[in-house]
C-alpha cells in the first residue's frame, strides 16, 4: 500500500481536490499528535505497579490495553469529516477514534482510570467507552462494531437525518460473518454507512497471512456491490480524501462504502505483548512511514509550518494529553453501590 | 380473540401507528407475520419501509437493533423460532442487555424481541425449543411469557414502552393460528390499548393443598391437571409467573407458605433454568412453611427428539403433571 | 441462468467433455424420478389428516416438511459424483441429497414418519438426517452446514483421505456469516470443499431481490479466492460437469470450489405454505424447464432411450418410492423409554 | 506445578503425542497457547498442521469441530474467553451438543472444548463473564471446572478420552501464568497422565457446623473464608463441584444432610443458574435435614463493571463468603 510521495505541484493538487486548507491540516496534525501523546502517556501510567513483573490486575489501570499508537492517521483522517450528530461505533482499540470524534481527552482518560468522572462513570472501561453526546460507542466483541453501526445507519435514513455512521475494525475483524452480513444489509437498503478497516496487518498474534484468504478484506466488497477504498493508512490525506467521499456519498443517499487502510501497531497487540510473532525489523521499518512526522514533512514542504508551528502544536498536545491525565488520576473512583445501579433504564 | 398472535400483532399496531420509533424487522416478517404472527396485518398497513424483512443474518439484525436503539428508534426485531438465538447471541447478551449498564447510563436499548417457542407439534430437536433460561441468565433483559391474549397485548404494550431490551417468548401451541394446536382459549380483549405490568404473577387459580407454578402453555397444562387433581379431592393453586425477569417472587413465596407444597412446571430444559431458580427463591421465602420438598416437572435434559411418542415423553403433559402433583400432595417430608 | 439448448452434436460434445455414458445418464434420470416421487408421494402422506383444516401437528407424518420438488437435478448432478466415503452436509431442505446419496429411500421415509426404522430410529426427523454410512448429516439451522463441511474436509486432509466433503444451502443461507467465514477457512487451508448453493430464488417468502445485495452468491467466492461456478440448476449435465471439475480438484488438492445451481422449487417453502409472495405464472414458467423431461428428451435425441426405456424407468422408481413408504408406514414407532436415552456417547 | 495452564497444557500433550486424531484449532493458539496458556508449548512441538489458528470466526471454527468430529477426529477447540460464545454459540448446543442424539446414536462428538472465564483483574463486562450455566442448561455438554492444577490436569485427561463434547472453563486467577493475579496453590502434579472421572465432588474441607459448595476460584475463595470461620469457631465444610454436568448430587446432599445449612458461591450471574441448580438438588435430597434455607453468593445479575471498586462489590469475595456464612450459621428456621 505505499504510495510514492507527491512532489510539491501534486500535493497540492492532492490537498485541493480533498479540500484540505492549511488549518486543516494543522489541525489533523495537532489531533494525532495528541493520539500519539495520550496513548504514550496511558501506556506509562499503565506501566505503573505493573514491573518488573507485569500484572495486568496491578496499578492504577487494571485489564487488557489495546493502544493505537501508530494508527493515527485512520482515525483522523476519517473523523475530522464527522460532526457529533454523526455515529462511530469502535470496537477493542478504540481511543484514537474517541479523540478523533471529539471525546473530551479528560473524561477519556478518567474511564481508562475507572474513575466516576469517566464517560460511563467507570462502569465501561477502556474496551467499552460510550459518549451519548458524540454519538460515540464501542464494543470490545470482534466484528461487532459493522451490524451497530448498520442500525444506526439504519435509523438515520429512517428519521430523515442526514448523518452517516462509521464502524472502525481490524482486519482482522473483518473475517467474522458480521461483516459480509453487514455489507448485504447496507448495500440492500443503501444504508449510509463507511465501514472503516484498520488493516494492521496482525489480528493478536496471527498475521494476516495466516488468516486472510486473501490480500485486502476491501476486496470483499465490491462482492456484496459495495464500493470500496484501499488507502494508505499512515497517511492521513489519502484516508481523508477517501473517507471525504465515502462520507459525502453517504450523506447524499448513495449508499455504504468500505475504506480499507493498510497501517500498523508499533505497539504490541496489548501492553504487555512479547510480540514473538513479528520481527523488530518490521516495526522498524513501518515507523519510517510515521503518519505524524510525514504529515509533518509535507506542512513544512509546503510552507505552511515551520519547525517551531509543529513544536508548538506538538507541546499543546503534550499539554491535553498531561491534563487528561492529572484530571483522570485525581478523580474519585465511584462508590460501590453504583455497582448494582444502571442495568435497566 | 384466539390466541396470542393475534393479540401481540394488534399491540405493535396500536403502539406503531402513534410511535414513528418503532420499525419492525426480522425474517419474513412481511407476507408471513414473522411465520407465527406476531407481525401480521403490519406490512399491509405500514409498508416495506418500516416493516423491513432481513436476509438470513441473525446476528446482524439484532446488531442493527442495537445501533437503531443507540440512535432513536424503538426496534422490533423478530427471532423466528428461539432456536435461532446461537446465530446472533451475542450481539443480544454482550451489547443489546449490556450497553445501557455499559455506559453509564446513557444509551438505553428499547428493543422488543418477539420469538416462538416449543414443542408439541413435530418440529424436533432444533425447531421446538424453549430457552427462556438462558436470556433470563444474562443481566439486561426483560423475559416475558404470556399465556393468554389478553397478557399477550397488555405485557407487549408495556415492551413497547420499555426502555430496555424485553424479550417476548410466545409458545407456537397458544399463537391460535390456523396451521396449530390450539390450547388457549377464546378470550374476551378489549381493542383499546392497554399494558400490564412487569413483574406480577397471576394467580390463575386459587387452591390450598398445593401449589403448581409455570408459564406459557405450561398454564393451561397445569390448569387443566388442576381441574383432574380436584376431582381426586386436591385442591391446587395454579400461578402462571408471566415475567421471569423481574420476577414476581413474593406471589410464589405466599402461595407456597399458604400451601406448604410447591411443583414447578417448565417446558425448558430441566437443569440450570427456571425449576431451580423458583425453587431457591421459594424456599428462600418459605422455607419453614414447606412440608414437602419442591417437585419439578420440565424436559428432562434431552434434546426435543422428533418421533411423537418420543416427544410427548418429554414435553410435560397434562398427564404428568397430575401424576407428579398427586404425588406431591401425598408426599411426607421425604428423607429421600 | 438459463442456457441455449445444445444443438445433437453440441450436446454429444458436453457429455463427452464430461464424462458422462449413457448408462451414467439413465442413472441420473431414474434417480431424480425416484427423488420426484418420493417428494411427491410424501407430499401426499404428509398431507393426510391436515385437510381440510391444515394441522401441522396433524396425521401420520408432524412438523415441518420442506420439499426439493423441482430440485432434482442439482442434488443428483452432484452426489452421482460422489463415494459413500465422501461427506456431504445438508440442510432443512435434504431428502433430494439423503437419496442422491445413496440412502436407503426406506429408512429415510421411516425416519419422516418418525419410526423406529428410520435412519436416526425417529429422534431426529425430516431435519435431521443422519447417515453414518454414507457420511451424511444435516442441520435445521440456516448456514450450518457450511463450517461442519469445511471441518469434515479439514477432517480428510488431516488424515490424508482422498475424500470431498460437500455443504448444500439454499441462496438465503449464502447471506449468512457463516458462509463468508468458511470461504476464508477453506481457501486459507486449500480444503478439500464444495459449497453447492441451490439458487431457488426465494428464502421462505422472502425473493431474491429483497435480500441478496448482488445477482449471484457465487459472485463472492472470487473475493475469498475461491473459483466458483454459475450453473443451470435444471440441467443435471451442467450441474454434472462443474461439480465434476470442483470434485476432481479437490481430490487432487487443489482447495475449494462454489457452485450456484439456480433451480427453482415447485412447491412451497414447506408443505402448507400459502405462497402469496410470487406468482402462478412465476412457477408455471419454471416447470417448462423441467429438469427430468429435460433429460428425458435429450436421452430421446441422442438416441439412447425412447418412451419405453423412460417409462420403464419412471416406473421402477415410483415403485421404489411406494415401497419406501410402505416400508415406513409398516414399521413401529420407537419406545418412549428411548426419548431418555443417548444424549451421550 | 503451578496453576491450571500448565496442567491442561500438559494433558493435551501426553494425548495428542499418542493420539493422531487430536487436532487444536482457535484464535491465537500457536505463539500465545490460546492466552491463557491452554495450549503452550504444543505449536512448538506438533507445528501448524495439528495446532491451528484460525481467523476470528467462533461459530465457523465451532462447526468445524462438529464436521471434524464426525469424520474420525477429536478437536481441541479454543473459545479464548467464554464471553465470545455468543459468535458461535449456534454450532454448540445446536449441533456440537445434539448431533449425537439426533443421529440415533451415529455421530459421537469428541470435542473438548477450553475456555478461559472469570473476572478480578479489570476486565471489564465483556472479558469477565463465567457463563457455564449457559453450557449447563442446553443438554449435550459435559461442564468441567476445574479448581487446581492436580483436577485440571486429570480432567481434562478424562476430556480427551470422552466421545462427547466437553467444555473445560479454566479460570483466569488458576492459570498460574505471570501476567495474572494467582489465587490457587503450588501442587505436586504426578508427571505421568492420570484420569479424573467427571460426576464425583470433591469435599475440600471437611466441617460440622455448614457447608459451602463452590466451583473453580470460588473454591480457593471459600477455603480461605473456611479458615476465617474457624477462627470463630465455625466449622466449614467445602465443597468443590467440579463438573456441572454430569453433577454429583449425592456428594451434596449428603454434605447438607450432616451439616443442616448451605451456602453456595458462584461467580456466574446469580439468577437461572448454578445456584439455582443446586439449591433444587440439596432440597430435594435433604429438605428434612435443613436447618436453614439454603442461601447463595453470586454475581448480583449485573454486568462485570470495570473500575475497581465496582468489580469487587460484584464478584463474590473472601470476605462477603464469610460474611454469608456467619449469617448462615446464626440463622434460625427462617421466617423472611
Ligand atoms: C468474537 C471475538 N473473538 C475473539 C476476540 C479476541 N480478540 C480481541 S482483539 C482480537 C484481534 C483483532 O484483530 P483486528 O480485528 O485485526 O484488530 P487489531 O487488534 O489489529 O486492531 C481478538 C482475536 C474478541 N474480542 N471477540
Ligand atoms: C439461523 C436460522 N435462521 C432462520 C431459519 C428459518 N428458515 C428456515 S429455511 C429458511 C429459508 C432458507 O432459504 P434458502 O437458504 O434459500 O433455502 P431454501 O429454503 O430456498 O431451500 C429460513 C429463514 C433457520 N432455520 N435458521
Ligand atoms: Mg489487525
Ligand atoms: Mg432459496
Amino acid at each position: 500500500m505505499w504510495k510514492p510521495e507527491p512532489a510539491l505541484a501534486d500535493l497540492r493538487f492532492l490537498l485541493d481536490r480533498a479540500g484540505l486548507t492549511r488549518e486543516a491540516l494543522l489541525a489533523q496534525y495537532r489531533q494525532m499528535c495528541l493520539i500519539r501523546d495520550f496513548e504514550e502517556v496511558i501506556a506509562a501510567r499503565y506501566a505503573i505497579g505493573k514491573t518488573p513483573n507485569f500484572n495486568m490486575a496491578a496499578g492504577p489501570i487494571r485489564g487488557e490495553m489495546h493502544l493505537a499508537v501508530g494508527q493515527e492517521a485512520v482515525a483522523v483522517g476519517v473523523c475530522s469529516l464527522l460532526t457529533d450528530a454523526d455515529a462511530v461505533v469502535s470496537t477493542h482499540r478504540p481511543h484514537h477514534h474517541a479523540l478523533a470524534k471529539g471525546i473530551d481527552p479528560g473524561r477519556l482518560a478518567a474511564e481508562i482510570f475507572g474513575k466516576n468522572t469517566g464517560l460511563c462513570h467507570g462502569k465501561g472501561g477502556h474496551m467499552h467507552l460510550f459518549d451519548a453526546e458524540k454519538n460515540f460507542s464501542c464494543s470490545g466483541i470482534v466484528g461487532a462494531s459493522y451490524p451497530q453501526a448498520a442500525g444506526a445507519a439504519f435509523s438515520f435514513r429512517a428519521q430523515g437525518r442526514p448523518h452517516v455512521a462509521v464502524a472502525f475494525s481490524g482486519e482482522g475483524a473483518a473475517n467474522h460473518g458480521t461483516f459480509s452480513e453487514t455489507l448485504t444489509a447496507a448495500a440492500l437498503w443503501q444504508l449510509p454507512l463507511v465501514i472503516v478497516i484498520e488493516d494492521n496487518l496482525y489480528a493478536d498474534s496471527t498475521p494476516k497471512w495466516a488468516a486472510l484468504a486473501g490480500t485486502h478484506q476491501s476486496h470483499r466488497a465490491q462482492a456484496y456491490n459495495v464500493p470500496a477504498y484501499l488507502v494508505d493508512g499512515m497517511d492521513v490525506i489519502d484516508v481523508y480524501a477517501a473517507a471525504k467521499r465515502a462520507i459525502e456519498r453517504a450523506r447524499a443517499g448513495h449508499g455504504p462504502t468500505v475504506i480499507e487502510a493498510v497501517c500498523y501497531r508499533y505497539r504490541g497487540h496489548f501492553e504487555g505483548d512479547g510480540e514473538d510473532y513479528r520481527t523488530r525489523e518490521e516495526v522498524e521499518l513501518w515507523r519510517t512511514l510515521d503518519p505524524i512526522e510525514r504529515l509533518g514533512k509535507r506542512l513544512i514542504r509546503l510552507g505552511w509550518a515551520d519547525d517551531a508551528t509543529l513544536a508548538g502544536l506538538r507541546e499543546e498536545a503534550a499539554r491535553d494529553a498531561a491534563q487528561a491525565m492529572t484530571f483522570a488520576e485525581e478523580s474519585p473512583l465511584p462508590e460501590q453501590r453504583e455497582a448494582l445501579m444502571g442495568v435497566f433504564a | 380473540m384466539k390466541g396470542i398472535a393475534f393479540a401481540i400483532a394488534e399491540a405493535i399496531d396500536q403502539e406503531m401507528s402513534g410511535n414513528p420509533k418503532i420499525v419492525v424487522m426480522g425474517e419474513d416478517v412481511t407476507y408471513w407475520g414473522a411465520v407465527f404472527g406476531f407481525t401480521m396485518g403490519l406490512h399491509e398497513k405500514y409498508g416495506r419501509a418500516r416493516v423491513v424483512d432481513t436476509p438470513i443474518t441473525e446476528q446482524t439484525f439484532m446488531g442493527m437493533a442495537v445501533g437503531a436503539a443507540a440512535t432513536g428508534m424503538h426496534p422490533v426485531v423478530s427471532l423466528m423460532f428461539v432456536d435461532f438465538l446461537g446465530a446472533g447471541f451475542d450481539q443480544m447478551y454482550n451489547h443489546m442487555a449490556k450497553n445501557h449498564y455499559m455506559s453509564g447510563g446513557q444509551f438505553a436499548m428499547p428493543v422488543t424481541v418477539l420469538t416462538a417457542i416449543g414443542g408439541g407439534y413435530g418440529d424436533a430437536a432444533q425447531h421446538s425449543q424453549v430457552l427462556y433460561g438462558l436470556f433470563a441468565h444474562v443481566p439486561g433483559f426483560k423475559v416475558v411469557v404470556p399465556s393468554t391474549a389478553y397478557d399477550a397485548k397488555g405485557l407487549t404494550l408495556t415492551a413497547l414502552r420499555d426502555r430496555n431490551p424485553v424479550v417476548i417468548f410466545g409458545h407456537k401451541l397458544l399463537t391460535g393460528l390456523p396451521f396449530l394446536p390450539f390450547e388457549g382459549e377464546e378470550e374476551t380483549v378489549p381493542e383499546e390499548p392497554y399494558t400490564i405490568p412487569f413483574g406480577q404473577a397471576a394467580v390463575r387459580r386459587e387452591g390450598s393443598d398445593l401449589t403448581i407454578v409455570a408459564a406459557g402453555v405450561m398454564v393451561p397444562r397445569s390448569l387443566r391437571a388442576a381441574e383432574r387433581l380436584a376431582q381426586d379431592g386436591i385442591d391446587a393453586e395454579v400461578i402462571d409467573v408471566r415475567t421471569l425477569v423481574p420476577l414476581d417472587a413474593d406471589t410464589l413465596v405466599a402461595s407456597a407458605r399458604k400451601t406448604g407444597r410447591v411443583l414447578i412446571v417448565d417446558e425448558d430444559y430441566q437443569s440450570y433454568g427456571m425449576t431451580g431458580e423458583l425453587a431457591f427463591r421459594i424456599q428462600a421465602g418459605a422455607f419453614d412453611a414447606l412440608k414437602a420438598p419442591i417437585r419439578r416437572l420440565a424436559v428432562p435434559d434431552v434434546p426435543i427428539p422428533f418421533s411423537e411418542p418420543l416427544e410427548s415423553a418429554v414435553i410435560p403433559s397434562v398427564d404428568r403433571i397430575v401424576e407428579e402433583a398427586r404425588a406431591l400432595a401425598g408426599a411426607q417430608v421425604a428423607a429421600d
